[in-house]
């Protein structure tokens, strides 16, 4: 619904017989765009300086830092698939649920002898599962994904459940454990990354090379785009829905198994509630539309990383929790309410 | 050492039980150190979070963490990182692995003397059901301590076990009206916490069923209110939780073994006592006055 | 004459630091239809839009409507100034009836509940007017957009305004509907309405105007009375240069001809298209004609799998292709250009490098599937040059494009994939006069090189022009089909007579 | 797509040389409105059914269905607010968290001696204070109305909790607390409904007549329809978004009220939890479109009723809580692809 403005760069029609124009023209361009491409990091910028003072200098240590990098990890692996899906115009609202189930089937199989080994891949395939079957009833059977994967959020969430016979399954002597609680040591004793981080990050990086790099990516940027034109221009639209829905289940699945590392322990009702909206969250705080075709990875980053310096600044500056919630939600519409002031006259979000 | 700040994680703020938990705490604190700082969080039964939460108050440089635990034995990796940062974690209401104390209600013993009161009253002969509600180990300790009572007594049938009615009003209201339509015969309820026996009071008033028997654990104010009422006269027991002297005496073991003493046993169970509405006018709530 | 009912003094307006109208001046008397020319993007839209109180003017300009100043803010405004519009993009709630679209913003009411009743009975005559075919109570979803075209100029007459504005009217209208459009038009004057017309139609700017204004870079290049209207006068101010010749027949169809490249047999699907036929050969241009409706358009989506036939089956060089999607179209060599470029054709918030690539993408890998864009660059830039696309760079979004130019980004896709057959619905649709022959020599050239070119036009002069062979469509069925010889060029009036069904009258 | 309000002399797209095509085209088109005004109505009999069948004939008792109709009774009323907002095209997911704090809002004037009779209205003025708030920030300042009212989901939440200092507020002696828990007997004995399902059917019968029968309804219809044009058209957009937003509060106020009659006491986080997902999925089972502009309030009742059968079906029939879980996410996901098999050839939803 939004207001369908002229897109930024309009009016660049650049009748030959003005010259200088067109220059200007691209000059301005570029100031919106690098403007645009910053997107909220200044507004994250403000809040961790912010944050900094009123904890008394706490923010900008080296430990605190790695557990806001740490505590972004998750959500920044989920909202990189949801951009991918809110990129097409669609949303995934199942990913907490899936989460779940996949932290749950990775912790079975960490317990069972001989294929302990094997629970990583198991959680990540249990989440591409349960997405290429929400993408499928998306593309093939053309539903709605609101209700589909609202649908699995409910389903999937008892799937979970079901997994561990509604008990916590742990397991203390999990494989492959450092990746949830130990960190990647670059320059010793001063720069070390948690490892949660570094898997957040490179998630990032394979979907900016997938989006920005690849054929597919500019496929999926046409099906948000305009899907009737999509269609008519050769794109197999419905393997691409099936694709992103797929990836969004798939980093479900790798979230679930992050969370599986960290804790050492799942249970199908008490992980990953309401992780869907942290995600889309972060996605929109991003610049990516609603509306499909508009948006970057890059700009998921920095929403989630401001997810996360909100939870980490309002405890360490001992904000109440009523009013934490009262200040994430004044927060969020204020970023966005920024945003748009800031890039007032151009296009929509 | 003093006291100098402190975190709480709890389940969830807007329960009033842990409300009066976090004030417990609070008051022991600020008696102990009034410039103490307390920052208390709810996790809202997402283990994920909680860890965070334990994340930033080392992060914070807390010198205790009261924890009630999502799960007891999840929540262990988190209590060793913290413990490693020199912090003391003191479990209140659920037991948690590998922290330094426990203090918590006997869960058991209090599903246990709630159930007995139905069985009592029943004379040991009766159709009854357990309410069953979000699966955390303190309701699951409830349900054991239920379960361990209603066993013993063959002529007592448990109709339904496995319907979660969230914990609150609402869920108890909706789950119980379906129970009434499913079950023409029904003798006692045994609610997990008290906003479920109310909401269990209200539904079978609303359908003019008597004649139940509902009893609960918490000894909250709203049972408080409802044992007094006449008009919910199907609400006859609960087994009382007293979660402000609970938190008080969780920081006063926290300052104890800040200062090395050792308390004499890691896990204190705290007894529940059964709130009846004969014995209710001698019974002092949550919200009584604690400053004494 | 009688004092000016309208004008319009050294208006300008900007969108950000473009400067769409400079110090425009506009004066239009009661009793005459003014036609508005300019090239794409002059900006007549943007003048009438101003008028009609969609957007604001910058400060410093002056509306007088007979002789009084006003004021027009907003939408409302304009109304209550006494101008109708109807908008050049169709500004109808599809989910609404025609009577509810016709009416909304001036809803009938009674103690602030709708009277349903006497809104349909108040649209009735002026439809009957028009010669709609449909009711007052049919959802405007479920007509084409021939007949949203109508609705638009239902709604506009239906205000009973003294200046009714028309903002290229007939783009989505066929002939005998156009006509009696002017016959409407020519009432109105009759009656006193004062009447702004823009089209980039020649044909009707001869027939219909009375005097002619011109814009171009969104300043007035000048006004012709009736005696001065002539094709290369208005074309030189329009354009600044002189354009030789408009519609380009070089290619000799005979010399190159070689077997059919593109048979459709027998296609139907089982609702508006029944049983039809068409051969493209090598090297020819063939026009497809018939009036709105008449099923052209969903022919050409039946031919590259965008709808699923019920019967028929496609031949490419002689061998049967099985297409049942776009895709498979495109990798048969079958390339088809959309009707409506906005909504089925191009990704307006992409670059023009991603359009114009998008269909061959898979062609610029390396490494298996990584984007070598230096390739699609290349190809963007070439076809900006081959076609004569104007914008900045091959970066800036194609909606940001005026309706010409963005319709050659479209064809460079379409050109992209080296299609063996190219059918082209509509492609001068909305396009200026220099687009427009531009459009035409670039098909011109595609049939000297060998590509089979079917042209699916409303626009007969055009069809008449280009084509070596025309194929005439009534009602989902193929009426006709006539060839140029050098002795007898087929002519509008044969086109109409298989379009309407006369030519049967006529045998009999 | 179409809504309701069929016109039978639709379809007259005919060219008039094709006599036979018309009537053909117009016949079919007629079959289909009468289906698509059934709308989900016959999933929703086919449930009732089954779970008659599976409940050894206990569902089609009197007493049952009073319960079915008054447990559906808020989430009704919700819907119907949501009805207005996602026919504009936008969505409000704040409305659990309003009905929390308009629940507290009333109960704690109730407890306050003098004006408790206030506390019906002051619930219900809270919700619509809080609703038109939402409403100006997405209107005036153009932001993204799922940011918005997912911001005030989080804030309005603590200002719930804020208003009882956490505590859950009970009074047993609420006046007109008859609305939550008595019926309204029509037939002595025989025939009585929940006062609670009165309330919702008169806000759907209402909310039909503002959307159907008056000026403001066409103008709803218009903007979801094509805002640019309804803007054109000299429709003031801003009003009407504000406006849709304010009844969604507004109602949301009433189902706080309707509550806290029904349960003699509100907490403010407890209370209306992913409320606002119930609400949705109650509007797009009845067959309004995300897209805005199309569908119908009846379709919104026959959705909420349907999200009503299931949860008391599956008490009544006695699955376990884990097993509700998964055949409620399946049972959404069928009704919607039934629905759009049922309709298949036709157009978009
Ligand atoms: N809303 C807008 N925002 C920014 N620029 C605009 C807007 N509307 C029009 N323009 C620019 O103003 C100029 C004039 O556009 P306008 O639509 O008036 O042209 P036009 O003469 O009607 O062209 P056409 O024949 O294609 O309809 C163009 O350069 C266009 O890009
Ligand atoms: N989306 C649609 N929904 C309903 N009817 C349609 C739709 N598109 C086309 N029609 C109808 O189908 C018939 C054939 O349309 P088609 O578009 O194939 O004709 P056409 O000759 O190409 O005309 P046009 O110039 O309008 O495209 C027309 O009567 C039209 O009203
Ligand atoms: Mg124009
Ligand atoms: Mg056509």
């Amino acid at each position: 619904m939004p207001p369908d403005n002229p897109s930024p760069q309009e009016a660049t029609t650049a009748t030959s017989g003005t010259p200088g124009f067109a220059t200007a023209e691209t000059k301005r361009q570029r100031t919106r765009m690098i403007i645009r491409a910053a997107g909220m990091l200044p507004v994250l910028l403000l809040l961790c300086v912010g944050f900094h003072f009123l904890s008394d200098g706490r923010f900008f240590s080296g430990q605190n830092l790695g557990i806001v990098l740490q505590q972004a990890a998750v959500n920044t692996v989920l909202a990189a698939g949801m951009t991918f899906v809110i990129l097409t115009g669609g949303i995934d609202l199942s990913v907490g649920s899936i989460l779940a189930a996949s932290a749950m089937a990775g912790l079975i199989v960490s317990t069972l002898p001989d294929i302990e080994l094997l629970w990583l891949p198991a959680a990540v395939l249990t989440g591409l599962v349960i997405g290429v079957f929400n993408g499928a009833l998306i593309a093939l059977l053309r539903l709605p994904p609101f209700i589909v994967t609202l649908g699995s959020l409910t389903a999937v969430r008892g799937l979970a459940r079901l997994l561990g016979a509604d008990t916590t399954v742990f397991n203390s002597a999990i494989p492959y454990a450092f990746i949830g609680n130990a960190s990647l040591t670059l320059v010793p004793g001063v720069v070390s990354i948690p490892w949660l981080s570094v898997i957040a990050l490179l998630v990032i990086l394979v979907s900016w090379l997938v989006l920005r790099r690849t054929v597919l990516g500019v496929h999926i940027y046409a099906v948000g785009g305009n899907e009737s034109a999509a269609r008519l221009a050769g794109i197999k639209v419905r393997a691409v829905l099936i694709f992103v829905y797929g990836v969004s289940g798939l980093l479900a699945g790798l979230g679930g198994a992050m969370q599986a590392a960290r804790l050492y322990a799942a249970n199908g009702l008490q992980l990953g509630q309401s992780y869907e909206l942290d995600a889309i969250t972060a996605v929109i705080l991003g610049g990516t539309s609603f509306v499909g075709g508009i948006g970057s990875i890059w700009g998921t980053l920095v929403g989630a990383l401001i997810i996360a310096v909100l939870s980490n600044g309002l405890i360490l500056t001992g904000v109440s929790d009523v009013w934490q919630y009262v200040i994430k939600g004044v927060v969020i519409i204020g970023a966005v309410a920024l945003d748009r002031y800031r890039l007032q006259g151009s296009a929509r979000t | 050492k003093e006291l100098k700040s402190i975190g709480v994680s709890l389940g969830s703020l807007g329960n009033p039980f842990f409300v009066a938990l976090s004030k417990g705490a609070e008051f022991e604190a600020k008696k102990t150190n009034p410039n103490v700082k307390i920052t208390t969080v709810g996790y809202e039964y997402d283990l994920g979070k909680q860890v965070t939460q334990i994340d930033n108050f080392i992060a914070a440089g807390v010198d205790l963490i009261l924890l009630n635990p999502g799960d007891p034995k999840a929540i262990g990796p988190a209590i060793k990182k913290a413990q490693a940062a020199g912090i003391i974690v003191v479990a209140v209401d659920t037991a948690a692995e590998g922290a330094d104390a426990t203090v918590t209600t006997n869960n058991v013993q209090a599903g246990e003397i709630s159930c007995q009161y139905i069985v009592d009253k029943l004379g040991g002969k009766g159709d009854v059901i357990i309410e069953n509600g979000p699966h955390v180990s303190a309701v699951i300790d409830r349900v054991v301590g239920c379960k361990n009572v209603f066993s013993k007594n063959p002529g007592i049938k448990v109709l339904s076990d496995d319907q979660d009615a969230k914990g609150s009003r609402e869920g108890g209201l909706t789950v119980t009206q379906g129970y009434l339509t499913r079950f023409t015969k029904i003798d006692a309820v045994f609610a997990i916490n008290d906003p479920q026996a109310i909401g269990t009071d209200l539904a079978a008033r609303q359908q003019q069923r008597t004649g139940i028997i509902i009893t609960s654990v918490d000894g909250a104010p709203d049972i408080e209110a409802a044992l007094k009422d006449p008009a919910a006269k199907q609400v006859q027991a609960s087994a009382s939780q007293d979660p402000f002297f609970m938190a008080r005496r969780a920081v006063q073991i926290g300052v104890s073994l800040l200062n090395g003493q050792k308390p004499a046993s890691t896990v204190e169970l705290l007894p529940s006592k059964l709130v009846t509405r004969d014995n209710i006018a001698e019974y002092k709530g949550w919200t009584s006055d604690r400053s004494q | 004459m009688s004092d000016p009912i309208l004008e319009m003094r050294r208006v300008s307006k900007s969108f950000f630091s473009i400067k769409a109208l400079r110090n425009v001046d506009l004066t239009v008397y009661p009793g005459e239809i003014h036609a508005l020319m300019g090239e794409n993007g002059a900006g007549k839209s943007t003048l009438m839009k101003i008028l009609s109180g969609a957007y604001r003017p910058d400060p410093g300009g002056e509306i007088r409507i007979e002789g009084k100043p006003v004021r027009i803010d907003g939408p409302l405004g304009g109304r209550a100034a006494g101008i109708s519009i109807i908008y050049q993009e169709l500004s109808l709630a599809p989910n609404l009836t025609v009577a509810e679209n016709i009416y909304l913003g001036r809803e009938i009411s009674r103690a602030g509940l709708l009277d349903r009743g006497a809104m349909r009975a108040g649209v009735g005559p002026m439809l009957e007017r028009l010669g709609a075919d449909f009711t007052p109570s049919t959802l405007v979803a479920h007509l084409s957009m021939g007949q949203r075209q109508l609705v638009e100029i239902a709604r506009a007459l239906h205000a009973r305004s003294k200046i009714l504005i028309m903002d290229e009217p007939t783009t989505a209208l066929s002939a005998g509907e156009s006509e009696r459009l002017f016959a409407l038009i020519r009432q109105l004057r009759a009656e006193g309405l004062a009447i702004i017309y823009i089209s980039h139609r020649m044909d009707e700017v001869y027939a219909l105007g009375d005097r002619v204004t011109v814009l171009r870079d969104g300043t007035l290049v000048g006004s012709l009375d009736k005696p001065q209207i002539r094709a290369d006068t208005i074309v030189r101010l329009m354009v600044g240069r002189e354009v030789s010749s408009f519609y380009k027949k070089d290619h000799d169809p005979r010399a190159s001809r070689g077997g059919a490249v593109l048979a459709a047999i027998d296609i139907a699907d089982g609702r508006r298209v029944k049983g039809c036929s068409v051969t493209v050969h090598a090297g020819e241009v063939v026009g497809l004609a018939g009036l709105i409706g008449a099923g052209r358009t969903e022919l050409a989506h039946l031919i590259i799998g965008a709808s699923p036939k019920t019967s028929g089956h496609v031949e490419i060089e002689g061998r049967a292709v099985n297409i049942r999607t776009p895709g498979e179209a495109l990798d048969a060599g079958i390339a088809y250009l959309t009707e409506d470029r906005k909504a089925l054709g191009l990704f307006l918030d992409m670059s023009c490098l991603d359009n114009i690539n998008l269909a061959v993408l898979g062609r610029d890998t390396k490494l298996g599937c990584i984007l070598d864009r230096d390739k699609g660059r290349d190809r963007a830039r070439k076809a900006f040059a081959a076609l004569g696309i104007r914008a900045a760079d091959t970066s800036v979004a194609a909606g940001a494009l005026s309706g010409g130019n963005q319709q050659k980004v479209l064809l460079s896709r379409l050109l992209a994939t080296k299609p063996k057959v190219l059918i082209l619905d509509e492609p001068t649709r909305g396009v200026d006069v220099g687009a427009k022959s531009e459009i035409y020599s670039i098909i011109d050239n595609l049939a000297k090189s060998g590509t089979a070119i079917l042209v699916i036009s409303s626009d007969l002069p055009e069809i008449v022009g280009i084509c070596d062979r025309v194929i005439v469509m009534r009602a989902g069925r193929i009426a006709g089909e006539m060839e140029r010889t050098a002795t007898s060029p087929f002519s509008q009036e044969d086109i109409m007579a298989f379009a309407t069904g006369m030519e049967q009258l006529d045998a009999s």
